[in-house]
């Protein structure tokens, strides 16, 4: 009675069935254009990731959510939705120049002057040009205000000096969009400006931070006299806190930021690898009964997810604000992306120990996931004072 | 809670003016003193209920309902739970009407019971004879005997929802050659007479029954199928799991603002950040099983029973372990008031205990929806 | 190959084994003194209690830890370790008048006067006259120090006033130790005073709470005019926070407190219940087999309690500071009772939710058991700070 | 942690020399380092250790031991585990010795290569032939053959702790007759020649055995049972167990440090609440599972066997569970640097993963417990 559908992402919804027009479409496409499974190497990985960005782009299945003038299709969200549980079935590499295209894309959209517009997004729709985000800094890790990066306008040039860190992908980024301090005795939120920072020159060095993992897939980055274009400003000057609002509204409401399609789908893979290792005796019957135990929470954790993303859709569709969904899921989002990474190791047992697979890196990467992306401690205190109205 | 799954106009209207009923009308005070009285039920209420025609809202136009669909059948089931509301509504104008509305096609027998229990003039309960839970390969604990002039009914279940004070009791028995069908038993043909059972709800009647060849009247032509029958189960496995979000929201809010106003330390309590985690934990579960539930009702107004036969031990499943979560943790975090009988958070924990046991425990409801989810279902 | 001792208590330990002379002298006495099992009625099973107690002590079986010259047996922490095991594996009656036994009599010892002593211990010991401890008030839960009420001296008689809350068993008690504010104006720490108050009186009234057990363990305690002899005095006026901490002290160091022998008898019986249910169809092999894996898990935690209270008989004998293992204990005690609770009742389904039953009772009576002796919020802000040295 | 199950003034002195020579020794640089070592350990280090009597600390005085029982020998297994000594102790000193120890009775061999470990001589590893865990009732994954000259084993064992290097493999094969026997197999013995594995784990060495045929020296006059083999597992169980506190206690006690040091929001990270709630779980635990695994030395060193058949898993999967959430804890509370390679929490994370793996699984070590606890053991 269930359809492979059904057994993989979960019950439907009534806006999103299986049968769509959209989702026919994009499985027609994605049928034609088979792609390999994702590389363990971080630089081969990043590379075949580019790559089906660009294939993806060059089709016009890159940025749907874009408007139409800009080179998107101008969908809805639930549309995105759709796409990102249809990209996810369908195994392809994970997206790419997320900074761009989430982020900074949009909030240029918002606050960029025309020229940053036409200058800068059919670049970060092809994939011609990756972006990165420098935001954190080694001493506010989870209170950017408290940031100390500083540029100054030198002629028609911003001097940028600082430190940022936690930069992810910087080593194969062009652009940087760094949050700094524009006037000088300034504090906090005030006197910041957002400024468009080319990578390859002379007073930016990438130097990438080892995670446990064996990636590098964050960096810390060095602004030494680093030169940005005077124009090269989203929004205006001193009112950065603003434009890095509107950017973090866009990171919390993107439906495929926490991607629950791709983790069901790699919950499956984790059910065959332990239906292989308990046949083969690498693990006892007790400890496969307690990992398919596992699996199953892990199933209905991921429902979770897959419900507020949809419930984010819903609301973003109809024009809502999106901060309180957001929160909640970068919350549920980090918690499970550990477990699920702690999942598919445990279901091969000790072979996951070795180096090379992807089951092992998986576990090890996976720690990250409640940290990077603010931490489950913050998005806590986030959910409690702001919208349980629990006293500082 | 965080999020609200009603978004249309209507259902917001409708939301307001039931939320506003229920808290004027089931304050504290009086939902103590209807657990107190002979039928265990606030009886002025429940007739208020009737008239504003709540009995009726999730039932077809043509007998009498309003037609408005599962998802303000939720939202009602969600506001008596967070009011503790004790009436027969789960058991009659829930269980009841869905096991009429879903095993019966088309029948005479059906429409009139289906409008007395709109109208009021009938309290009806839902005994079902596999058992608790969703169908399987047990015996039937309940079976219908063909007899000269009519059926008979034989077996028992166990604290049957609003079955102490119920006017007839709908019984789900199985057929000698197969099959279930829907029987009704007129409380008076019941011996022994059904007695309410002291349980830890006191806000909630429950009664054992009994069925020795009783006589019993068939609703409806023909006999139905396991699915079917699951599909029932699965219909009122969302009602109640809508009361337990109900639950959940209502005692976790009534923490929240405990926390905000009570001091300790020279503080308020709620700005210790251990506790604000806590909370947020909690908001967020029982956020998620919200959507879970509600979504489970969309699936039902579009008739998508694949998904419904997912989502519905699923919702059911993670509402009553949130429910529990939120009741437990809103006694912690009461600190000594919290496990005394002056505040209502014991009472939530104890409905919750009682909700739990009512279809499937969280553990069977997964072991259902896996089953499902694996195309191993009967 | 296991003995039932093993299968019941768990592993030996080395300086406590399952033969010791001492424990084979009291299970002699136990097997001659059969008892029957607690009834559900509060005012039966207090009384039966009593009784217990009573007859116990008249064969010299309560308060073995108490000096020779008071009436025990000057036993040492392992010993009373081994006494609460043996008393719990035969089934007997909880321990009663533990607030004068535990509490206040060794506090008498260390801090009252002779008179005191002479006056007070042997009723405590016999059983003769019961005690409570009147130290929580309606405004200072977890804050002891915040405490308002007060006591003046009037002629030779301490006049209080004030209100008490939280009370063991008041109603049952002769006398109640109260912490009052007897200097005006004092504050915080300074200028309280432990008096030893009468209950019978005018000036005492005890007003049981209702629990959502339906039990009423604890009472409000209102001292209105309520008169105490002047001399009545555990420790100095003025010096009343001094013997409160002395009190706690034996709180926490009492082996018996945390009375993990008790739960693995009661835990056996659950086991047993849960055989029963399975095997009649009441709950299903899902449930079941999770009921199973919960009762296990509860096993190993309450030989973490175990571990944790011969760790306290230990330190305890060898004369050291038992404050940072009390707390410990507190917290595990608390959040295990609370789950033993709940898996008692489950182990039966959903015939624990009819009143009369032991099951039905436990569950909702534990879930006082985090709050009522230091909610496990306090545990965890005295473990950070004190034990492990995190700032305030 | 918070208790300290060492008590006598001669294991105080004692562990006050051993935490003073592993932490002058193995710092962080140094343990990275020899990771990259060829022989993938820190062998000055190890001759140090050796010269010092370390491999001989619980090893009887008749074979030039020092006779100073389990509790010492599990102290030096915690020191070393908090500084992720890359040593051949655990493999060597541990397993290895523990197997000559109990699984031969009074035997001129087993005296020799037991002297020959406690004078570093020889380096040794151990393959048990029932495969991981305790004995049970599956096909042995090693047996031996009688042949010609002597004997022969065959089959395989999967990355064996410390047998990279190993001088000698002790290998616990499987009887034809039933029963098991301790053989002893050169390195040089072996076909292929054992190669490293690359683990999560750069701090030790493991490498999966093949044995075909491969000749064998049998150690002591005869065969044991089942039991006996149990017992040597419970042995070398509460050793690992004891390594696993050490992890678990160096990364709290470092992230505690780095708690009471790191600002954020203008305050030490160690002064919020839900952080601080989250330190003292995790410290209660890893004291607990402290307690679980010295109690668990003591009985070894009573000799009750009965009584360790309980505490040696129980101590095991205690420790384990323990120590896996404490690392993970560790990483969380650093932020950001937690899962960065420039702290060295991620390392201590990645030595549990190993030893999670090295006997049994917590779940599997739980289910040896129930069987014991229940008489169930074959």
């Amino acid at each position: 009675m269930t359809s492979l559908d059904h057994q993989v992402l979960g019950p439907a919804f009534a806006q999103t069935p299986y049968d769509h027009p959209f989702r026919v479409e994009l499985r027609a496409w994605l049928a034609e254009h088979p792609v390999d499974p994702e590389p363990l190497d971080q630089d081969a990985r990043f590379r075949h990731r580019r790559d089906w960005h660009r294939t993806m782009a060059g089709n016009g299945w890159v940025g749907l959510h874009w408007p139409v003038e800009h080179g998107g299709r101008g969908v809805d969200p639930l549309t995105q939705f759709m796409y990102y549980e249809e990209v996810a079935l369908a195994a392809t590499p994970e997206p790419v120049n997320t900074p761009g295209l989430i982020l900074l894309g949009p909030t240029l959209m918002a606050h960029g002057s025309a020229e940053l517009k036409a200058r800068f997004l059919p670049g970060i729709l092809s994939g011609d040009e990756m972006w990165c985000q420098g935001f954190s800094e080694p001493d506010s890790g989870s209170d950017l205000a408290s940031l100390r990066t500083r540029a100054e306008l030198v002629g028609d040039e911003w001097i940028v000096n600082g430190q940022k860190i936690w930069t992810t992908f910087a080593q194969y980024a062009d652009y940087c969009f760094v949050l700094c301090r524009t006037e000088a005795g300034s504090e906090r939120h005030r006197g910041l400006t957002l400024l468009i920072c080319p990578v390859d020159q002379d007073g930016v060095t990438v130097r990438p931070i080892r995670q446990i993992s064996g990636d590098n897939e964050f960096s810390e980055v060095f602004l030494d006299d680093a030169r940005v274009p005077k124009d090269w400003v989203v929004g205006e000057v001193g009112q950065g806190w603003s434009a890095a609002m509107t950017l973090f509204q866009f990171e919390r409401g993107d439906q495929g930021y926490t991607d629950h399609a791709r983790m069901l789908v790699h919950l499956l893979d984790c059910e065959d690898a332990l239906r292989v290792a308990e046949a083969d005796g690498t693990l006892t019957v007790d400890r496969a009964a307690d990992a398919r135990r596992v699996q199953r929470d892990l199933w209905v954790r991921i429902q979770e997810l897959r419900h507020l993303n949809y419930r984010g859709a819903v609301l973003a569709k109809a024009g809502q604000e999106l901060g309180a969904v957001g929160s909640m899921t970068n919350l549920v989002w980090g918690e499970l992306e550990k477990d699920l990474g702690s999942a598919f190791a445990e279901a091969s047992g000790a072979r996951s120990l070795v180096l090379g697979r992807h089951d092992t890196h998986a576990r090890l990467a996976s720690r990250a996931a409640s940290i990077y992306s603010g931490t489950s401690e913050i998005q806590r205190n986030i959910i409690a004072e702001r919208l349980l109205g629990l006293p500082k | 809670m965080i999020t609200e799954p009603l978004t249309t106009a209507d259902e917001l209207e409708i939301r307001d003016v039931v939320v506003d009923f229920t808290r004027t009308t089931f304050t504290s005070e009086r939902v103590r003193a209807a657990a107190l009285t002979p039928r265990g039920y606030d009886e002025v209420a429940w007739k208020q209920m009737v008239d504003l025609g709540w009995t009726g809202l999730g039932i077809a136009e043509d007998v009498g309902g309003a037609g408005l669909g599962a998802i303000v059948q939720c939202l009602v089931h969600r506001e008596l739970g967070a009011r503790l509301a004790p009436t027969p509504f789960l058991g009659s104008a829930g269980f009841g009407a869905a096991a009429l509305d879903v095993l019966v096609d088309d029948d005479e027998a059906a429409h009139g019971l289906l409008a007395a229990v709109v109208d009021g003039t009938v309290q009806c309960a839902l005994a079902l004879g596999h058992g608790r839970g969703w169908p399987g390969h047990e015996s039937p604990s309940i079976t219908a005997q063909p007899v000269d002039d009519g059926w008979t009914v034989t077996g028992s279940a166990a604290l049957v929802l609003d079955a102490a004070r119920a006017d007839v009791v709908l019984v789900v028995a199985a057929l000698e050659e197969g099959g279930w069908r829907l029987f009704q038993v007129a409380a008076s043909a019941l011996t022994p007479t059904p007695v309410p059972l002291l349980t830890v709800d006191v806000t909630r009647t429950y009664a054992d029954l009994l069925f020795d060849h009783t006589p019993a009247t068939p609703i409806g032509a023909s006999s139905v199928t396991s699915d079917r029958v699951s599909l029932l189960v699965d219909r009122i496995a969302v009602y109640l799991a809508a009361e337990m979000v109900g639950v959940a929201i209502a005692c976790t809010n009534q923490t929240l603002d405990y926390l905000r106003t009570r001091h300790q330390f020279g503080k308020p309590l709620g700005s210790f950040q251990a506790l604000k985690h806590r909370c947020a934990d909690v908001a967020v579960a029982v956020t998620v099983a919200q959507e879970l539930v509600f979504s489970a009702a969309t699936l039902i107004e579009a008739d998508d029973v694949t998904s419904l036969a997912l989502a519905a031990p699923l919702a059911l499943a993670r509402a009553g372990e949130v429910m529990l979560h939120a009741t437990q943790e809103a006694i912690q975090l009461h600190g000594g008031v919290g496990f005394t009988d002056e505040v209502d958070i014991g009472l939530y924990y104890k409905r919750a205990l009682g909700d739990l046991e009512l279809i499937a425990s969280p553990v069977d409801a997964y072991a259902r929806m896996d089953l499902v989810r694996t195309g191993k279902t009967s």
